[in-house]
């Protein structure tokens, strides 16, 4: 028994209206490397914030080393030396990367901070295990990669040996998920116990050892790895067979719908251009993808087609018109769709109904609107019409205020609201961010529908997976610029990460892409 | 349903306001608190309707009159606040834009001797101007509104104070204050009847006038602009998510500018009502404090739950208590008890979203029953 | 437990020799009108028995006074205070409509009433220029060439008080050919507040040395700078001898080397008084100025204990109260002049806006 | 140095300090994460209490403790007056702006009415009056040609101690983390909401002084109907000025001070051949600052997370 470090026997935990942890049992081996699998909201992140001393259960007890145990706040927790990086950092973005690592735990003299005695002992962690950091550059400065290795070092600076990862794979690029999986593995040939939870079997698959599985806050099982396969955990995960393969016509483009020539574009954070002297074009009938590792120019440079931010030099055509100056709503009504990569921040009006949300764009038009009044009416009737059509899930149907949706049914929310507005070319981007196999199969197929119906559909990734799934032609982007071009046919992933972390680059030209 | 919850609310929150008004006054002095305090206080213009010596004297809805003339600028303010509210701006300006009103329509009636619907308007374009600048400033330079808001005002005030005092035509020196209305330019005086009805003679009180009217009307469309309409539409999305507004097509600039300027329109017209009403007086000589107005728009705004028609209701109540404020027995009891309980009032309304949220869920272990019926029908 | 209605409702009637009083727009400790008559209404029902209260309208309009007027009346109050002239227009509108009230109007002039004064109301003035002809006039004599004057709010009564100081100095300082410099300027405000002391430490510091500060309860500012500099006070409306206290015991001298008075509180009482014995008429209908020539109204206190001249005599006091008492000396009692203008060859006066 | 030169330090180091304290209070709870919009409030209710002290404390005790005392009692009451605000925003999750202006309106509105039930228990003759009267002379003293009081001194005092405990210590750390991301605090063991009640007590503290130290340095006698004039938002414009932090709010309320003093003391300098009004003088500090704020708010220093309740709950 006691070779359990960790276990959480018969834990529930219920929120207002719904149970997230249903009488879950996990058990936690010295020196191994757990996964923890599940759909979106089937409870993996509220029980590992139950065993970080975030909640508390409602019910069950935890054990560590075979004695049971009460965390009441992340202190106990650190106390018990249980660690965990979250799945959102948890980073304070104005304070050094030094200052981050020892919050909570600061040494100090009367109050007073000791910074010199922790610094020396960071470095000796950041080197032993092979994390670099620089430990001046402030947090909102430094790559979401260094963000992570920081919140590593958090825990390995507390002395943990329980270490908890979730999602810490979600913002990696290919490389640096590999780097992260040979450090949770150096980690745990230490002796550490790692927990951690992902939505890429791959990555299961390569790292852990066992693998617990979650479903609808229900404890469905635990399996080892080596006798267990991707598919038969996502059977288990879901509760029935699940497609990983999408099945795709070969594309037949057609006209040019979007032409981008020598964009130029600022950047949001810093002196330099986000995106420098860009040309590509999306024709009808295809998907293309510009995939990319996070910050390199493809947020500026979707802003600067919809119009949400100014562009420096350029053109931008949309069906044969200049749209280089137009406003966003000019742009929207003449065929631009756009599915936001922040549902929350720009994609839906929380406050506001699903009906209301479903018009966003839209209620300007004199189906909804006569002389500046909005007729609600048709505005409700169109959306119930829509959330039949699309299958959105909400309590009070068009009438539903939209915070109290799940995220999963705001995402359909959006795409219904874009492809129904039927659109020429439809941007998209990371449509299936932090969403399950299930929600991702049915947005995947949507969009392959649009592309078979002739629309033109340029699609922002930084998940390879869906790059290589979805498109048709994919784009690298790297410091802004394009640095290679590919039919998804013929690129690998491991060709992809080189371009993307900039080890390769080709010479692309505006030419080369027509 | 919600609405309801929401009422409920803010009845309690006024109740337990004059209950602590009570206890106050009974602090101060248990004996009379009752007849010659509370009483007063709360009936306020109420007492003398009913009491046969005002009646006799044929006065009795003179209190009531001086209530509602009282309430028209508040209402005024309280809707400028609330309409920023709903934009997500916080004018804390309206004070200032008040005052440029009331230099707008006084500057109109006296020395230019326009009629009152030209003053009228002056007050409110200046109001205007006044809440545009606010709007400029954080729609171009993202300057928090609060901050410019509060600059405003004094520069609003030093400026207009300045202006007025050099002014032969609006500065009577012998009273040291600015010239009345209803003596200089009879035309400038917001009219007394309409359709034949003469308000200020049903409840003798000259300051009350057809302003009232105006007041409620304005409130009726506010509401309607807000609830109804496109602009008011884009102009919620963009208070409760600026950036999914942007996103959607809507110019954020644009209507953080023009709900500025509209919520600034609406204080300046406020303060034209009350000084176009004939005999109030500004004086410029006071530069040591901006006009209560503005800041009891805020007190109204937040009673009324931002809502315009509440505004009115809150507007009223406001006026009411502090009529009743100054009809308790001076000597004994300060007249500034009426403000501490719409003060206390106020803050008990910062709670309110906890309240509703405590209502909400008393209603519904009511209806708990029949809900599990329902589901398991299906 | 509290506001047991056993108070006997009897008592709180009002009965016909009780006093009420309405505000101006100060507070009813403003240390000028309204405080000054509100201890004349004070001390008369004191003395009396009788009961009093004040009332504050909610609006600086006629309106709100009138409702105010309104309810004192109705009330049962037959006699009302009105101090100010602010009060003309309400007093205009309300005087025939309640004649079994007796109404008396402080500072209300004519000009103020535009109106025939009914036989319910009486108007009382005071020469206030005579004070501050005296003041001023003093001031010069007991050797003091820099001198200021703080205005509390430029309201008529204020400037009167300005104009007679300004006339008395001049006088003085022909009379006695020196060269006097004089600031004149107006607060504001008939408070005082950091800012008004700033200023004033401001004049001190430039070397004023005698400040006349002239409006409620603004000497407090000049009081507060006065003392590292060794500056002085001339006080109004009051003798404010007293004020000066604290400034003794920190500084080791009293300021206020005078006050410029007025007899707000005793015609206060003298009329109430006359009221209760039934001399009405001797009132009704009438506007009373009071002048040096009526009595003693206005003037220098000459007590002892507030005499705090060093060179000027009572006697050189009687001599020019007595000059100005029968006319010889004749004091302009306009308002809203330039005082800059008034500056001659031995008199400079600067205006500060 | 000339006499107007002297005085126009010493106002602006009068009205500077006054400025400074509140404006620091301010930024402590702004980096605790609440915006605390109710310093008029609390410097009024601070003022009213110390000032009450020294009315009542016995004239006999030695003036070190008189003053000690009275300071003592402005910094509580400002305490417990902010508590109002900190219970109300941050265990009630209330909208702190809301919360804030109700403070403000009730303070004037409880000063009143203590203040005038102390004047008619103090006096027989019932005085309705809203002035306190009381004596300042413990508080200043003179160091060659400058009147200094107690409050320039322990002003100075706290802002050193203010830098130091923000940006040096672990209390400072932990504050802060809590205005900029609460979750994040709240994740290392930092309880959030007592980090937030620390902010905005401290706040109240220093405001409460603040109160004190702009009403009694320069008149005995103060009319409460004014409460304390826009000088608390006076102090919140200076505090974004100074971007929350101690060094430059100093600075910052200098700047304005400058300006306040020279609106008063003009016509006692060479600037009195302007012949302008004060009226002017009052206006420039606001125009300057707009003018300041339209060239640096492109990059605000905010804390991120102010004015957003903390919901441990929330994800
Ligand atoms: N603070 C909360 N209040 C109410 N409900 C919550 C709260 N936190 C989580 N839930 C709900 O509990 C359920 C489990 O959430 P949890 O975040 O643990 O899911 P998860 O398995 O981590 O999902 P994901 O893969 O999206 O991270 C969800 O339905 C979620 O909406
Ligand atoms: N904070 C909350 N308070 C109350 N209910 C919540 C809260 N968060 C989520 N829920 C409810 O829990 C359910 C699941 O929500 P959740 O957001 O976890 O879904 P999800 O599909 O996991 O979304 P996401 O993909 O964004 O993680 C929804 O019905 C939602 O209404
Ligand atoms: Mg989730
Ligand atoms: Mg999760």
């Amino acid at each position: 028994m006691a070779d359990y470090v960790i276990e959480m026997l018969g834990i529930s935990k219920y929120f207002p209206g719904i149970k997230a942890n249903d009488n879950i049992t996990l058990q936690l081996k010295r020196g191994e490397i757990h996964a923890l699998l599940g759909e979106n909201g089937a409870g993996k992140s509220t029980l590992m914030s139950i065993l970080f001393g975030l909640y508390q259960p409602d019910e069950g007890v935890i054990k560590k080393d075979g004695k049971v145990v009460k965390i009441n706040n992340p202190n106990d927790a650190n106390d018990l030396r249980i660690g965990m990086v979250h799945q959102h950092f948890k980073l304070v973005e104005c304070y050094s990367v030094l200052d981050n690592i020892i919050l909570g735990v600061e040494p100090n003299v009367a109050g007073i901070l000791q910074k010199q005695e922790a610094r020396s002992k960071i470095m000796e962690l950041s080197e032993k295990y092979g994390l670099q950091i620089d430990p001046d550059a402030i947090v909102e400065n430094i790559t979401v990669g260094m963000q992570q290795r920081v919140e590593i070092l958090k825990m390995l600076y507390r002395d943990n040996d329980v270490l908890i990862f979730d999602e810490p794979t979600a913002v990696l690029t290919p490389q640096e998920i590999t780097e992260l999986m040979s450090i949770m593995k150096k980690l745990a040939t230490e002796g550490k116990s790692i927990l951690f939870i992902s939505h890429k079997l791959a990555e299961i698959m390569t790292v852990a050892d066992r693998c617990s599985v979650l479903r609808k806050g229900k404890y469905i099982g635990t399996v080892d790895i080596k006798d267990t396969t991707a598919e038969g955990l996502s059977t288990m995960m879901v509760g029935r067979k699940v497609n990983l393969k999408l099945e795709k016509k070969e594309a037949t483009p057609g006209e040019v719908i979007l032409d981008v020539n020598n964009l130029t574009v600022a950047s949001n954070s810093s002196k330099k251009d986000a995106v420098k002297n860009v040309s590509f074009n999306v024709k009808r009938g295809e998907i293309v993808c510009i995939a990319g590792i996070e910050g390199n120019g493809q947020a500026e440079l979707i802003q600067a087609i919809t119009g949400l931010s100014k562009q420096k030099k350029g053109k931008l055509t949309l069906c044969d018109k200049d749209i280089s100056h137009e406003s966003i709503r000019y742009r929207s009504e003449h065929g631009m769709s756009h599915i936001p990569e922040d549902r929350h921040k720009h994609g839906l009006v929380l406050d506001y109904n699903l009906a209301q949300n479903i018009v966003l764009q839209r209620y300007r038009e004199p189906e909804f609107s006569k002389f500046g009044f909005i007729k609600f009416d048709a505005v409700k009737k169109y959306a119930e019409k829509l959330i039949q059509k699309f299958d959105v899930r909400c309590g009070q149907g068009a009438e539903t205020i939209v915070r109290s949706m799940s995220g999963g049914n705001q995402q359909k929310a959006i795409i219904a609201r874009e492809i129904d507005k039927n659109p020429e070319l439809l941007i998209t981007v990371q449509p299936t961010r932090g969403l399950d196999v299930g929600a991702i199969e049915y947005i995947h197929k949507a969009i392959l529908e649009q592309r078979d119906s002739g629309k033109a559909i340029l699609l922002v990734s930084l998940e390879l997976d869906e790059v290589m799934n979805l498109s048709d032609r994919i784009l690298v982007m790297y410091e802004g610029e394009l640095v290679g071009e590919f039919k998804s046919s013929e690129v690998d992933t491991e060709t992809l990460g080189l371009y993307m972390t900039g080890a390769k680059r080709d010479n692309i030209t505006k030419e080369a892409t027509k | 349903m919600k609405k309801g919850i929401a009422i409920i609310s803010s009845i309690v929150c006024i109740l337990v306001g004059l209950l602590f008004g009570l206890i106050l006054l009974c602090i101060i002095d248990p004996a009379d608190s009752i007849s010659l305090g509370f009483s007063p206080l709360i009936l306020s213009g109420l007492s003398t309707a009913f009491d046969p010596n005002w009646i006799a004297a044929g006065t009795n809805l003179m209190k009531l009159g001086q209530e509602i003339a009282n309430a028209m600028p508040i209402i005024m303010t309280g809707l400028s606040v609330a309409f920023a509210f709903k934009m997500g701006l916080f004018n804390i300006g309206a004070a200032g834009q008040y005052t440029l009103g009331a230099f707008g329509a006084l500057y109109c009636a006296l020395v230019l001797k326009c009629p009152w619907y030209v003053c009228l308007l002056a007050a409110t374009l200046l109001g205007a101007i006044w809440g545009m600048l606010p709007g400029l400033l954080k729609a171009y330079l993202n300057i928090n509104e609060v901050i410019s808001c509060i600059m405003l005002n004094w520069i609003g005030l030093y400026g207009v104070n300045t202006i007025m005092c050099s002014n032969d035509k609006m500065f009577n020196s012998s009273q040291a204050k600015a010239y009345q209305v209803g003596v200089v330019n009879k035309s400038a005086l917001i009219p007394d009847s309409i359709f034949g009805w003469n308000i200020s003679e049903t409840f003798n009180y000259a300051a009350t006038n057809t302003g009232i009217i105006f007041a409620v009307v304005i409130a009726i469309i506010i509401l309607i602009v807000l609830n109804k309409t496109t602009f008011g539409y884009e102009l919620k999305a963009c208070g409760y998510n600026k950036d999914a507004a942007k996103y959607a097509g809507i110019n954020d600039k644009r209507n953080i500018i023009l709900a500025m300027v509209i919520s600034g329109a609406l204080a300046g017209f406020g303060a034209g009502l009350f000084y176009l009403s004939g005999t109030v007086q500004w004086n410029p000589l006071d530069s040591t404090a901006l006009p209560a107005a503005g800041f009891d728009g805020i007190t109204v705004a937040l009673l009324g739950l931002v809502n315009p028609i509440g505004c009115i209701f809150s507007g009223l109540f406001i006026s009411h208590i502090s009529v009743g404020g100054t009809m308790m027995q001076q000597s004994i009891f300060p007249s500034e008890i009426s403000q501490l309980i719409t003060g206390l009032i106020v803050y008990l309304c910062a709670f309110s979203p906890i309240m509703q949220e405590k209502l909400t869920k008393l209603f519904e272990a009511h209806k708990k029953i029949k809900h599990d019926v329902n589901k398991e029908e299906k | 437990a509290c506001g047991s209605k056993s108070g006997s409702k009897a008592s709180k009637k009002i009965s016909k020799n009780d006093v009420a009083l309405i505000t101006d727009v100060g507070t009813i400790d403003d240390e000028s009108f309204n405080q000054a008559t509100w201890q004349g209404v004070k001390q008369y029902c004191k003395e009396n028995g009788f009961k009093c209260d004040y009332k504050k309208p909610t609006a600086d309009s006629t309106d709100a006074r009138v409702s105010s007027i309104t309810e004192a009346c109705s009330q049962g109050y037959k006699t009302i205070v009105l101090p100010g002239y602010l009060f003309g227009d309400a007093l205009a509108q309300v005087q025939d409509s309640f004649p079994d009230v007796k109404f008396i109007a402080i500072d209300v002039s004519k000009g103020d009433l535009k109106k025939n004064i009914s036989k319910n109301v009486v108007c009382f003035t005071f020469a206030e220029e005579q004070a501050g002809y005296l003041a001023g006039y003093a001031a010069v004599k007991d050797g003091y060439s820099k001198l200021g004057f703080l205005g509390g709010m430029k309201v008529p009564s204020v400037e009167r008080y300005g104009y007679g100081y300004l006339q008395g100095i001049k006088n003085a300082a022909n009379e006695t050919n020196t060269k006097v410099d004089v600031k004149y300027t107006y607060g504001g405000q008939f408070a005082a507040d950091d800012k008004i002391t700033a200023k004033m430490q401001g004049w001190y510091s430039a070397g004023t040395e005698v400040v006349f500060a002239c409006g409620g309860g603004i000497y407090g500012s000049p009081l507060e700078a006065c003392g590292q500099y060794k500056g002085k006070l001339i006080g109004v409306d009051v003798d404010q001898y007293s004020k000066g206290k604290k400034c003794e015991k920190q500084h080791g001298y009293n300021p206020f080397v005078t006050s410029a008075m007025k007899g707000l509180q005793n015609t206060t009482v003298s009329v109430l008084n006359d009221i209760k014995d039934g001399k009405w008429k001797k009132y009704g209908g009438n506007i009373m100025h009071y002048s040096l020539k009526d009595g003693d109204y206005v003037g220098l206190p000459t007590d002892d204990k507030s005499w705090n001249f060093q060179k000027f005599t009572k006697d050189e006091y009687n001599a020019i109260e007595a000059k100005v008492k029968d006319g010889s000396i004749k004091i302009d009692d306009s308002t809203n002049i330039d005082v800059e203008k008034l500056s001659d060859n031995n008199v400079k006066i600067s205006l500060i806006k | 140095m000339s006499a107007g030169l002297l005085i126009l330090i010493k106002f602006t180091l009068l009205s500077g300090i006054v400025l400074m304290y509140v404006a620091l209070g301010g930024c402590f709870s702004e980096h605790s994460g609440v915006i605390n919009i109710a310093l008029e409030g609390v410097m009024v209710i601070g003022g009213l209490f110390g000032i009450l002290t020294v009315c009542c404390i016995p004239k006999n005790l030695p003036s070190f403790l008189i003053v000690t005392i009275s300071i003592l009692v402005a910094m509580i009451s400002g305490m417990i007056y902010s508590s109002l605000l900190a219970f109300a925003s941050i265990n009630l999750k209330a909208d702190q702006t809301i919360g804030g202006t109700a403070l403000n309106i009730l303070a004037t509105a409880i000063a009143l009415v203590v203040v005038k039930h102390y004047n008619s228990t103090i006096t027989t003759n019932n005085a309705q009056s809203p002035k306190l009267n009381y004596d300042n002379s413990l508080f200043i003293f003179n160091v060659g040609p400058f009147t200094l009081n107690v409050f320039i001194i322990l002003g100075i005092v706290l802002l050193v101690l203010s830098y130091f405990v923000l940006y040096k210590t672990r209390f400072g750390l932990h504050l802060r983390a809590c205005g900029e991301h609460p979750q994040a605090a709240d994740s290392v063991g930092i309880n959030v909401y007592k980090m937030r009640w620390a902010g905005v007590l401290i706040s109240g503290a220093l405001a409460g002084i603040g109160g004190m130290a702009y009403i009694v340095p320069s008149v005995q006698e103060w009319n409460f109907e004014v409460g304390v004039g826009g000088m608390g938002f006076l102090a919140l414009a200076v505090m974004i000025f100074g971007k929350w932090n101690p060094g430059y709010i100093f600075l910052g309320s200098l700047f304005f001070a400058v300006f306040k003093s020279l609106a008063n003391i003009y016509d006692s300098t060479f600037l009195a051949s302007f012949h302008l009004t004060k009226e002017i003088y009052n206006m420039m500090p606001f125009i300057a600052s707009l003018v300041v704020l339209m060239f640096t708010s492109k990059n605000s220093k905010a804390p991120k997370a102010e004015g957003i309740p903390y919901d441990k709950g929330m994800r």
